[in-house]
Order: structure tokens, then sequence, then C-alpha cells
């Protein structure tokens, strides 16, 4: 009863978004010179960065990149306060049971091609796709990794949060270094040098592997405060 | 590729999103468990960030990188901009997803089931 | 600085200096309260001139302070008892907890009314009928018995009579551009039909609660009778006048000026004529003196209303007359009954008997006002009630008449059984160790009851001023004209001198007094309660012999089906009804997450629904 | 000048980055560094907002792109007044619970701190931005402090209420980030102004779609009837100064994101039924709901929904009165909740269950407290002279300039049911004898916690005996509101960003 109610409800609702997207005026009436093709243009012309989906994030909405960053930070330690418990002591992992030595071979095999292929794809954000999200994220699977083939796998969590305090602080302080040099928050203050090289795009690069420092230890973090909980 | 078959394409896209999003509803109106409300929300995030993508969709399009020797190829290229986005939202509905384990975690120390209709101690 | 402002710094500093020194010296607060009440009282009667007023914006409305003529009157009837009463709350809750929470209240509600009569506009009137309501309802509550019920019922009452009042001030706002009352009056009779209709209604509510007008009466006894006795002499004699005051307005102001003022006044009146009349028999039937004095008041306030809404000149003078006699004698008898109170620890008829010796001045003052209370010349009372009858008499209300009649003279029964009750009958050994209240508490009775006699035999001394404000009402100059129409009071308002009538009513009066004092007294022989024999039959020590007890049995007997039809149960279940439907609106709330996650569904699909109207 | 709005955002950021690194120094600081940030904020917030009214709107660029490109911050009369008034209220907040937690787990506390400011600077995010998108990540960084904050006592049922608020959120974030799409797909920028400034050109089945989405994605924070299911689960359980920081700050924000959407961003002039419908039917459930309430808590949130509701309604007149009377609501608001939650979560402390019916005679116990919480409600019910009487009056008197009388009437007469249950409580905590059965020995408020109250109760005095203090604000702001081609002006002509 109450099913049908819902799919009822829900073929109304689906009606409502069928007819606004699935519309063909929809794509008709579109303004296709919006703010993307400045976006293009000043890519390359100004900040000398090959990817421009990489340009937009960590500069022209920069902005938004460090509130997404906060909310990253917000979710590590809401994890933490969340599950926190008046006895403080380190649980047992709810995993108990013990890899095989395959996984725990294979894993110590992969763990540093794994880091490497991370700091690569977080170095390299701002000339193919990429960056430090995606960068963070892989990391943070190799941690993944190891943490599930080693029951005994540990990582401190002061360094955790130290790195992750750091990498925040920096991206703040690049943003503020900007605001003193260039008059604006996030403004590029170093020499842009030429699109397509490692070092271009001025403080693009730069923050993208803050934020990719960032993202990795809290997604560590995330994964270890998850293991660490007894149900 | 001719006319049609594009806007076959987008509107495939499009749809596919609108779908995902009604299943996505459909779970977390429906479903007693609290993890499957947060599959079902995280349904929601991902038809709504592939809506995003497929707004930017052009015909023929080429990633938004420039490549050496292809520094004028702007024209072609896909919107970049809801990809940016959508990077964001990712992050965001991960973080919020994150906080939703959390707190089922926490549902399930003190009521020791994850049935949302059990869990109403508050309520009125 | 102005010295309207400055009357209200003291009396809001006086205020907060008499709560902040009653954590620090007993003495001191009460030297403050006083003090707070008596400096502004002797400003304000000699530094403020008619006429005077301040002006100053809020909030870029135009505001103004001022007094009139009319409000003058009040005045009186605010600044005498205030102070009066007290002097004797200083003595009267002396020993209780928290005073400087009562003095702070109290005065802020002395300050609230005088603020009343001073405002010109509708916003400054309504902010200080506001505190006046706040500070009077932590009086009701102050003393924390049936707070739930009690207070919270006299908040309600007077919220919805002051919103009722709020929304008929915001609509003359967006009808005239301006706040004053004065504009609002000038204005009126240009108002669309519905609105004429409408303000002169709400503002009516509001009005009517204050002055326990018959629908909207059932705060009031509860009220009345919870506050202490100290601040009920204030409450039943100058707050609820606040509510004639403003309903004087309304009626010669806004209800006098439209052709459908006539229904106004006919219906106002004849509530008015209900009120008499329940609150009469209510009073008949009460075993306990505060509520009993508490329906008196309410049976009171009904005669005003009556007059006000006949609205002839007469009918105008013979309510603020009786305004002000009734704030006088029913402050007395309230003073009274907290004496009898406080010296016996119980107000209840049933159980006191006999104080006439141990309490004579207050039987003395209890006595002067049940007089003026019953209407008996040569106390004030009389001629209020005369010119009263008259003016209802005069303006053809021949069906009116006779309900005022009636209650007028049910009224007697509830006077003698006053007296009766506490001061006559037999001595109890019970009460036997009680003593005359102290003279701070007795000073302030005989005064006021003094006060009565006074304004009884001269008249005129009250009539003028109230003449002078009638006048500001846009009633024609009287100058005595009509109170001159009453046979018995040729030339009384004109000239202190006495006519043969008035020599021989007084000489009945003090003859009878001197009797009672001296020659009878001397030779009452007391004897105890027992000492008697009836029928040749000597009572046993068990039976009851208070006569007390059931009094006027066969007369509620007889006006029982009357007294049936009471008001308070529709109330309660209204409460109740709309407490239960409050109850189901907040299960929508229903604590489940996933129907949240519904509403959000339905709510987008219905907003989706009507998309279309939903712009602009 | 001072300093710039960026740093009202970028400061508390980094102060969160560094508390953790600071914590393992010294303890203390994890309690002091918001207070010193928040502190901070205020006085910048404030001497912005006295430039802004001296000189002009402040428009921010970030990264050094003009308006449409990169995101912009705009400080304008109206978003510098929330700004200010936020940055404000969250000091308070600081101050009251500076000594929150002081027996407990250092991580505790850090958290609680952390949480708290970024809640405040989330808010401010909110209300200072100039992007859409930018506006979606606030309300996200807002939403995931607030249910870290609501589930912070471990013991109770907060989880409950942090889930269900989580629920509806992310619902919500769907919806505005459907709203945001519809947006882009069909004028190609995020920025509020040129949005502002191209609405006409959006066909109108989508321009009134996105409308939609936009009103559920807000209406979760902004408290609106069917989407505050969450809010009085959450306001009961999360600790008291978060109520009053939910309450003060983050609700302030919802509706400011509702009303500058309905307002600039779809440009729409004159009355608005949506809005007096939505803000009605909110006001009467909340404040029905309210009066049965057996949770002081409760009963406090129900009642801080019903005077959004009024909010929205006197937003939806449309007119320059309408706007003045909300802004003053909700200043009024943001000043008096807090000062409810700060007393009543003492009163809540002291009785065993929570229940309002275990807090008789509390008022002689702890005189300020009860004292405190008694002037918040007569303020709150707008009882003159407090300040919660002006701001009522100015709605009344907006809705009479528009003849909507039976809005008039409803108001009023909710009003009355919101009087009977506030003075239940202050009966109850005044004039009932002390139990011992059902409160527990006082716990008197510390001195901050005093000094905190006692700041707001100074506020609300002062605003109810002189309204004219916070007249001319307010109306700055309110005509700051109602001016979009200003707005569309300011933001789209700055070129480079101030220097300083």
């Amino acid at each position: 009863m109450k099913k049908t109610i819902v799919i009822l409800l829900l073929a109304a609702f689906g009606y409502f978004l069928a007819i606004t997207f699935l519309d063909p005026d929809f794509e008709k009436d579109r303004n296709r010179n919006g703010v993307k093709n400045v976006y293009l243009e000043k890519t390359v012309s100004e900040l000398k960065t090959a990817n421009t989906v990489t340009a937009i994030v960590v500069n022209f909405r920069g902005f938004d990149t460090l509130g997404e960053v906060t909310v990253l930070f917000l979710a590590a330690s809401a994890l933490g306060s969340i599950l926190f418990k008046k006895r403080h002591h380190v649980g047992e992992r709810s995993i108990t049971l013990p890899a095989s030595s395959i996984v725990s071979t294979g894993a110590k095999l992969l763990f540093p091609a794994i880091i490497l292929l991370g700091v690569y794809v977080f170095v390299h954000g701002h000339l193919t796709p990429g960056g430090g999200f995606q960068g963070g994220t892989i990391i943070a699977t190799g941690f993944l990794l190891m943490l599930i083939s080693y029951r005994n796998f540990s990582i401190s969590h002061n360094i955790l949060s130290v790195i992750e305090s750091l990498a925040g602080i920096l991206f703040v302080v690049i943003g503020l270094m900007g605001f003193i040099n260039g008059g604006t928050f996030l403004q590029n203050f170093m020499p842009t040098g030429t699109l397509n090289n490692l070092f271009s795009g001025g403080i693009i690069p730069i923050i993208y592997i803050l934020v990719g420092f960032k993202v990795a230890t809290e997604l560590t973090g995330l994964i270890y405060t998850i293991l660490h909980e007894k149900g | 590729m001719n006319i049609e078959n594009i806007e076959i394409i987008r509107i495939g896209v499009y749809a596919t999103s609108i779908l995902l999003i009604l299943i996505g509803l459909y779970a977390v109106l429906t479903k007693k468990s609290l993890i499957k409300i947060i599959i079902g929300l995280s349904i929601i995030d991902g038809g709504i960030h592939l809506l995003l993508i497929g707004i930017g969709y052009i015909k023929n399009g080429t990633a938004p990188i420039f490549s050496p020797g292809f520094e004028n190829a702007s024209a072609q290229m896909v919107d970049p901009v809801p990809q940016a986005l959508v990077l964001t939202a990712i992050v965001i509905g991960f973080g919020v997803t994150a906080v939703a384990l959390a707190l089922i975690i926490r549902l399930y120390r003190h009521h020791n089931t994850l049935k949302i209709d059990e869990i109403k101690n508050l309520k009125w | 600085m102005e010295i309207i402002y400055l009357i209200f710094i003291l009396f809001l500093s006086g205020a907060i200096a008499t709560f902040l020194l009653g954590k620090v010296s007993k003495r001191l607060r009460d030297i403050a309260f006083i003090t707070t009440l008596v400096v502004p009282s002797v400003l304000f009667f000699t530094q403020i001139n008619i006429g005077q007023t301040v002006d100053f914006s809020v909030l870029g409305i135009h505001l103004s302070w001022g007094i009139t003529n009319f409000s003058y009157i009040f005045a009186y009837i605010v600044l005498g008892l205030g102070v009066l009463a007290g002097i004797y709350a200083v003595a009267a809750m002396k020993g209780k907890e928290n005073l400087g929470f009562f003095f702070f209240n109290y005065i802020l509600s002395i300050m609230a009314m005088m603020g009343i009569l001073f405002s010109r506009d509708l916003i400054s009137f309504f902010v200080f009928w506001e505190i006046m309501t706040w500070s009077s309802y932590l009086m009701v509550v102050f003393t924390g018995k049936d707070v739930q019920k009690v207070g919270i019922k006299y908040f309600i009452f007077s919220a919805i009579g002051a919103y009722a009042m709020l929304m008929a001030i915001v609509i003359t706002y967006s009808l005239t551009g301006s706040m004053m009352i004065s504009n609002l009056i000038f204005a009126f009779p240009d108002f669309e039909f519905g609105m004429q209709i409408l303000i002169p209604v709400l503002l009516l509510i509001g009005f009517g609660v204050k002055s326990a007008m018959m629908p909207l009466h059932v705060w009031a006894v509860g009220s009345y009778s919870h506050s202490p006795m100290a601040y009920t002499a204030v409450f039943s004699g100058a707050l609820s006048k606040m509510g004639i005051y403003g309903m004087i307005i309304v009626m010669a102001g806004l209800v006098s000026r439209i052709p459908e003022g006539y229904w106004f006044r006919e219906v106002i009146a004849w509530m008015g004529a209900i009120t008499a009349v329940g609150g009469t028999l209510w009073a008949v039937a009460q075993d306990d003196a505060k509520k009993m004095l508490a329906y008196s008041s309410v049976a009171q306030l009904g005669y005003i209303i009556i007059g006000i809404a006949i609205g002839t000149p007469l009918a105008m003078l013979a309510s603020l007359f009786m305004a002000i006699l009734h704030g006088m004698f029913k402050g007395t008898l309230f003073m009274a009954v907290g004496a009898i109170e406080k010296q016996t620890g119980t107000t209840n008829f049933t159980e006191v008997t006999g104080l006439i010796r141990k309490m004579p001045f207050t039987f003395l003052a209890s006595l002067m006002s049940i007089i003026a209370l019953a209407g008996i010349p040569p106390l004030g009372g009389f001629i209020g009630k005369w010119m009263l009858y008259e003016s209802v008499i005069g303006s053809n209300h021949y069906l009116l008449i006779i309900v005022i009649f009636f209650s007028s003279t049910a009224a007697f029964l509830y006077c003698y059984k006053f007296l009766f009750g506490f001061f006559l009958g037999q001595e109890e050994k019970e009460w036997a160790h009680v003593k005359e209240a102290p003279a701070m508490m007795v000073v302030p009775m005989v005064i006021l009851a003094i006060g009565t006699f006074i304004f009884g035999v001269f008249p005129g001394l009250i009539l003028n001023p109230i003449d002078a404000g009638l006048q500001e009402l846009g009633y024609a100059v009287t100058q005595g004209r009509y109170w001159e129409m009453s046979v018995l009071f040729n030339e009384w308002g004109d000239t202190v001198v006495l006519q043969p009538i008035l020599y021989t009513i007084l000489a009945v009066f003090v003859f009878f007094l001197a009797f009672v004092l001296t020659k009878n007294f001397k030779k009452t022989r007391y004897v105890s309660t027992k000492d008697i024999s009836s029928s040749g039959e000597i009572p046993k020590e068990h039976e009851n012999l208070t006569f007390s007890r059931g009094f006027f049995q066969p007369f509620l007997r007889s006006v029982e089906p009357l007294m049936r039809r009471k008001i308070d149960p529709y109330y309660n279940s209204f409460g109740r009804g709309m407490e239960a439907i409050f109850d189901f609106v907040r299960r929508i709330y229903t604590g489940n997450g996933q129907t949240y996650a519904l509403y959000v569904v339905v709510f987008a699909l219905l907003l989706l629904i009507f998309k279309d109207r939903l712009w602009g | 000048m001072v300093g710039s709005p960026v740093l009202l955002i970028a400061i508390p950021l980094l102060a969160a980055f560094l508390i953790p690194l600071l914590g393992i120094f010294w303890k203390e600081l994890v309690r002091i560094i918001p207070g010193l940030v928040l502190g901070y904020l205020t006085i910048l917030s404030a001497s912005l907002y006295i430039d802004v009214l001296n000189t002009g709107t402040i428009v921010e660029t970030i990264a050094g792109w003009r308006a449409p490109w990169g995101i912009n911050l705009v400080f304008s009369p109206l978003t510098g007044f929330l700004a200010t008034l936020m940055t404000f209220i969250g000091f308070i907040i600081w101050l009251y619970s500076y000594r929150f937690k002081r027996n407990v787990e250092f991580e505790a506390a850090k958290k609680y701190f952390i949480f708290l400011m970024l809640l405040v600077a989330g808010s401010i995010g909110i209300v200072i931005t100039g992007d859409i998108f930018n506006q979606f990540v606030f309300i996200e960084i807002v939403g995931i402090s607030a249910y870290a904050l609501t589930a912070f006592y471990t013991g109770r049922n907060s989880a409950e209420a942090a889930f269900k608020y989580l629920i509806m959120g992310s619902l919500s974030a769907s919806a505005l980030l459907i709203a945001i799409i519809l947006i882009y797909s069909q004028l190609g920028t995020l920025n509020m102004a040129e949005i502002a400034a191209n609405i006409h050109n959006m066909p109108p089945q989508y321009r009134v779609t996105a409308m939609i989405f936009f009103i559920i994605g807000i209406g979760v924070e902004a408290e609106i009837f069917p989407l505050n299911g969450w809010a009085p689960d959450a306001y009961t359980e999360a600790p008291g100064p978060v109520g009053s920081a939910f309450a003060g700050i983050v609700v302030k924000a919802g509706i400011y994101a509702m009303v500058r959407m309905m307002f600039t961003l779809f440009d729409i002039s004159g009355p608005m039924q949506i809005l007096i419908i939505i803000g009605m039917i909110t006001l009467v459930v909340a404040e029905t709901s309210a009066l049965r309430q057996v949770q002081l808590k409760r009963m406090l949130a129900y009642s801080s929904i019903g005077q959004m509701g009024l909010v929205l309604v006197a937003f939806g007149m449309g007119t320059k009165a309408g706007v003045f009377a909300a802004l003053f609501l909700m200043l009024n608001h943001a000043i008096i909740k807090p000062l409810l939650f700060f007393s009543g979560s003492y009163l809540v402390f002291n009785s065993k269950e929570k229940n309002i019916s275990e807090m008789s005679g509390l008022g002689k116990l702890m005189p300020f407290t009860a004292a405190f919480f008694a002037l918040g409600s007569f303020a709150i019910v707008g009882l003159p002279p407090f300040a919660g009487f002006w701001s009522k009056l100015s709605v009344l008197t907006a809705a009479a300039n528009d003849g909507l009388l039976l809005i008039i009437a409803i108001v009023l007469l909710v009003s009355i049911v919101e009087i009977v249950y506030y003075f239940r409580v202050i009966n109850r905590i005044y004039f009932f004898k002390f139990d011992k059965a059902t409160s527990v020995v006082p716990h008197k408020p510390r001195v901050n916690a005093l000094i905190a109250m006692a700041i707001l109760a100074i506020l609300i005095l002062v605003i109810g005996f002189y309204p004219d203090s916070v007249s001319e604000i307010l109306n700055r702001a309110s005509e700051d509101l109602l001016n979009t081609p200003d707005y569309i002006k300011n933001v789209l002509s700055t070129g480079q960003s101030l220097t300083y």
C-alpha cells in the first residue's frame, strides 16, 4: 500500500522532472555563451593551465574548493566526534579475519605503486585529467588496502591530523598571500610558466597538491576511524 | 552521427539520471534499513551528478584539456564548469555519507536495530 | 526636562530602586516604595497642566503624551488609590517573601495606568496597557495559589483583549496613517462601513476584558480574589477603570458618531445589565469575602458600563461618578478584607464572626463603604445610582431599568452578608485574640471611607471635574445642568450650601452613628456564643449556631435558573477542545525520518503541481 | 579600510585547521582561539559594516576574477547587517559555552568549538556569497557542522535527531543542486547578479521549476513547514548553546538565502503569496505544536520555527514595511532566542527528565537565570516594552497596510497560544514550590554564562525602550534587499577588488 503510494508520487515527480529536462526546448534556448568561454580562454592565456577543470576548481572557483576541503575536514572531525566514546581506548578492529597471504603480499607489492600513482595524479592535476581529489582518493585506497590486509597496520592519528591541518592551513595561507600580494583572496601571485609544463599555472598545482594531501589524510583517517569502530 | 542520434544520447543521459533520482527516492521512502536509505541518498546524488555532467555535453565535444598544439580547440570542448561543480558536489556528498554512516553506527549502538520505524524516540 | 518624562522616570527608577533595596534593607525598601508613589503624585497634581503635551516619534510613528480634563478624572482614582493602597500594602504585606518584587510590580502598574491616561496616541496607549496587564498578572500569581488556572486565565483573556485592540490599532494606522487618538476620532465617520463596525468591536473587546464585561468577565473573580488584597484594592478599584476609560473614549468618540451606534449602545447596555445581574447573584452566593467582593466588582462595573452605553450626558456623569466612588469604596472593602485576613487568617464568612469589637475601625470603614456600595444616602453610591436610574429611564430603557432595579435590590443581600458575616453575630472563642489591624492599614481605609462620605455629601466636588472632562469628549457644557434635573439634588453640585433635605439625612445619619457608637454600645452585654436559650432549649457545645452558613438559601434557590447559565464551562471546553486539536496537529511530526523525507517529496510535488500560480 | 569580507570566511577556516595543531601544545588554546576568532570577526564585521553604511556596498572578488567569472562576496547593508549579527551571536555563544564540557575529554571540547566556529563561518558564507553554487557549499558546511553538533552528546537520542536532520538535509541539497543545474543550463552562469540580470530571459516553466527546487533546497535550513521535522528533535537533543546557534544563526542564514533567492535571483517584486502561505502554515503548525510540549527545549524549538514562519510572512508582503518588519523580527529573534536557550538550558539541566513540569520553583534558587528566562519570554511573545513588541508591531502594521486582515487576526490568535505556553513555564519556575524529587540541586550558571545572558538581556531592554536605535540600520538593510538593480550594478561593475 505504502509502496504503491510512493510509486505514484514518484511517478508524478518523475513526470515533472521529465517535462523539465526532456523537453526539446530545454536545449534550444540555452545560453551557450556563459562563463564557460571565458574560462576556456583565460585558462590558456592567463593561468597557463592545461586542464581547464583544474583551473576552475582551484582558481576561478577556488573558494568552493576551500569550502569543499572544509567539508571533508568537518566530515572527518564529525566522524571522530560522533563515534567518540567516553572510555578512550582504541577499539578492536571490526574485521577480524586475517587476510590470505596472497592478499597481504599483493598489498605490500601494490601499496607503493598506488601511492606513487596517487602522487602522480595530484601533482599533474593541472595538466591531465586528475588532481588533488582524485589523487588523494587513490592514496587513501592504498591505505585502505593495507588496513584490510594487515590487522596490525596502524597509522599514527597525530601524524594524520598534523598533515591534514598543515595542508589546510597552507591552503588558506596561500589564499591570504594572494590577498596580500594581488589584492584578492586566492589570487595568483606566482609566475605562471608556459602551458603544459609541470611548473606552470602559478599557485594552482601547489594548492592542488595541498588538497591532495588533505584528501588523502582525511580519507585515510575516515577509514581508520570506521574500521576501529566496534558496531 | 546525425543530430537525432545526439539528441538520443543526451536525452538518454537525462532520462537515466532522472531514473536514478527516482530509484534513490524510492529507496529513501520505502526501505526500512538505515543503510539502504543512505544508499538511496547516494543514488540520488549519483543521478544528480550525472545530470550535472549531462548539461555540459556538446556535440562531438572533447575534454576541456589543452594539449600541446591544440591551444585553440576551445570551441570543441565540452563545458568545463559542470565538471568542476560535480567534483565539488561528489566530495560533499561523500562527506555527508561518511557522517551518515557514523550516525548509523551510533544509532545501532543505541537502539540495537537498523529499522527506521523503530527509531522514533523523538516525536511530536 | 519635561515634567511628564520626569514622572515616568521617577516611577521606573523608583520601582527598580525598591526592588534592589529589598535585597539590602526592608525599611529602606518600604521608604523607597512610598516615596516612589508619593513624589510623582505630588508632581503630577502640582506641576502638570492640562493640555501640556510632549511629542516624540518611535520607528517613524508620531507619538504624543499629555493629560486632558477627561483623563485627569481617572488620575484621581489611580494616584489616590495607588498611594493609599500603597501605604496599606507596606503594613499588610509585612513579613511576606519577595516583597521587592511585589512593590516593583505595584509601582509598575501604577505607572502603566498613568501612562494610559497620558497617552494621546494608540501606541503608547497599548504599550502601557500591556505593561499594566503583565504587571498585574504577576500580582495575580504572586501568592502562588492556583497559578496555572487563575493566572493563565487572566492572561489569556487580557491577551485576547489586548490583541483585539492591537488589531484595531494597526487597522487604524493603515487607514489614517497616524496613531493619534484624535485623528482616529476625527477620521472615523469617513471610514467604510465594515471598518466602522470592526474597529469599535475590537476596541470594545479589548476594554471589555479589563472592565469585566459579561462574556469576558470570567478571569475577574479568580484574579481579584487571588492577588494580595493590598493590590486588589488597586486592581478592582483603579485598574478595571482603565477599561472604562477606554470604553468611554470608544463609545463617545467613535460609536456615537456613526448611524449604527444605536445598536452598539443597546448591545453594550444589555451586556452591562447582564454583568450587573450575574455579578450580583453570584456575589450573593459566595461564602468567601474575597470572591464576594470580586463578583460585586463585576456587578458594579456592569452598572458603569450601562451608563456608558446609554451615553446621555447624565448617564456619563453617573458612570464616571460611580467609577470614582467604586474605586474608593471597593478599595476600602478589599483593604478591610485584607486586614481581616491578616488578623484572622481567613476570609470565609462561615468561619469569622463578631469582629465588631475587635476591629472597630475596620468595621466603621466597611460599614460606610457598604452603605455606599448599596447606594444608601448620604454616601456617594446613592447619587451615582440615582443619576443612573434617571438616565436609563430618561432614555426610555424601561426593560433595562427593571433589571437594574432587580440587581440593585439583590445587592443589599450581599452587602448585609458582608457586614453580618464578619462583624456582627456572636463572638467565637477562636477569634478572641484578634486585634485591630495596624494603623498603617486602618488609616487608608478610614480616609477612603470618609472620602466616600464627603463625595456623597458634596457631589459637586467630583461632578464638576467630570463635567469638564466630558466636554473634552464633545459633550456640551453642562455645568450642573444635568444633575440639577434630579429633584433631590437641586444645586448641590454648584453650591456648598446644603439644602434642608440634606441636613435631615445627615442629621439622621450622624444621630445613628452617635447612637451606635456611644449609648447603645455601653449598654450592650457581651455573652458567649452558647449563652442563649432558643425556645427554652440551651444549645449544646457542638451545635453550630453560626448564622452565616447557608445565607440566603431560599433566595438563591429561587434565582437558581438564572445562575445555572455559567459561561465558564464553555470557555473551558473550548480551551480543552483547542488543546486537543493542537495536540492532534503536532502529530504531523511523527518522529519517523522516512515520513519527513516523504514530506519533502510531497511538498515538492505540491509546489510543482501549483507551479503556474507561484510566480509573482 | 580595516580588512575585507573574505577574512570573515578565511580566518575561521584557518583557525579551524589550526586548532588541532595548537591543541597539542596547550589545551586551553582550543577554547580560547575560537573566542578570539569570533571576537575578531565581530569587530571586523562591525567595522566593515560601518564602512558599508557610509560608503556603499563592498564587492569582494576572489582570485582576481570579476563578478560573473569568479566567485564574489557581497557585503551590503543587508548582508553586512546579518553577518555582524551572526558573528556577534556566535561570539556570545562562545562566551556562554567557554567552560562547556570542562570536565570531559579534551577531544570532545575541541570538536565542539571547531564545529561551532565553522557553523558561524558557514552561515556568514551563506549570507555574503554572491554565487549560488558557493552558497550550496556553505549550506553543506553548515549542515555537516550542524549534524555533528546535534549528535554531540553520545548518551542521548541525539544521533536519531542528527540522522533525521541529515536525511532531510541531503534531500534538500539534492534539490538545490537540481535548481543550480537548471539555472546554469539555461543562463550559463552561477553568479547571482548575472542570474538576476538575465532571469527574465529564462523560459518561465524552467524559471518556476528552478524556484521550486530552490525553495525546497533552502527550506530545510529555513525551517519552513513540511521541511522542519528535524528541527524540534535537533534543538532538543543538541547541547543548549547549539540550539541557540541554530535559532540565532543558522535559521537566519536559511531565511536570508530564501529571500535573496526570491527577491533578487528571481527578481520578484510585489507580494509573494507563496512565502505568505508557507509562512502562515509554518507559524500556525509550529505554535500549535508548541502548546502541549512537555520538554522545554522542544517547546523553544517550535517557538523558533513559528517565529521564522512569521518572518517569511513579513518578507512575503514584499513591501518595504514588510521587509523592515521581517528584518526586525530576525534581529529580535536572534537576540531573544539564544537568551531563552541559554537560560532554558540551565533550567533543563536542573530537572531530571528535561520536562517543564520538573522545573517547579527553580526561579527562587537561580534568580538570575530565571529572570533572564522570564525576560526572554516576555520579549518573544511581544509584550511591551521589550524588544519583541516593536517587531510584532511592525509586522502587523505592514500587514495592515496591505489589507491582510485575516493574517493579522491569525498572527494575533497564534500569539495568544504563544503566551499560554511561555507563561506556563514562567508560572512553573516562579510560583510553584521547589520539588527535590524532580529537580536536582541546582547547578548555578557560571560567570561567563551569566555575562553572556546579561549582554543579550541588556540588548533586549535597549531595543525595547529605544527601538529607533536599530531602525536606521534595518531601513538601510531593507532598502538594500528590495533594490535589485543596484545589487546587479554593484556586483557586475566591480572590476578589480578593493585594495587596502
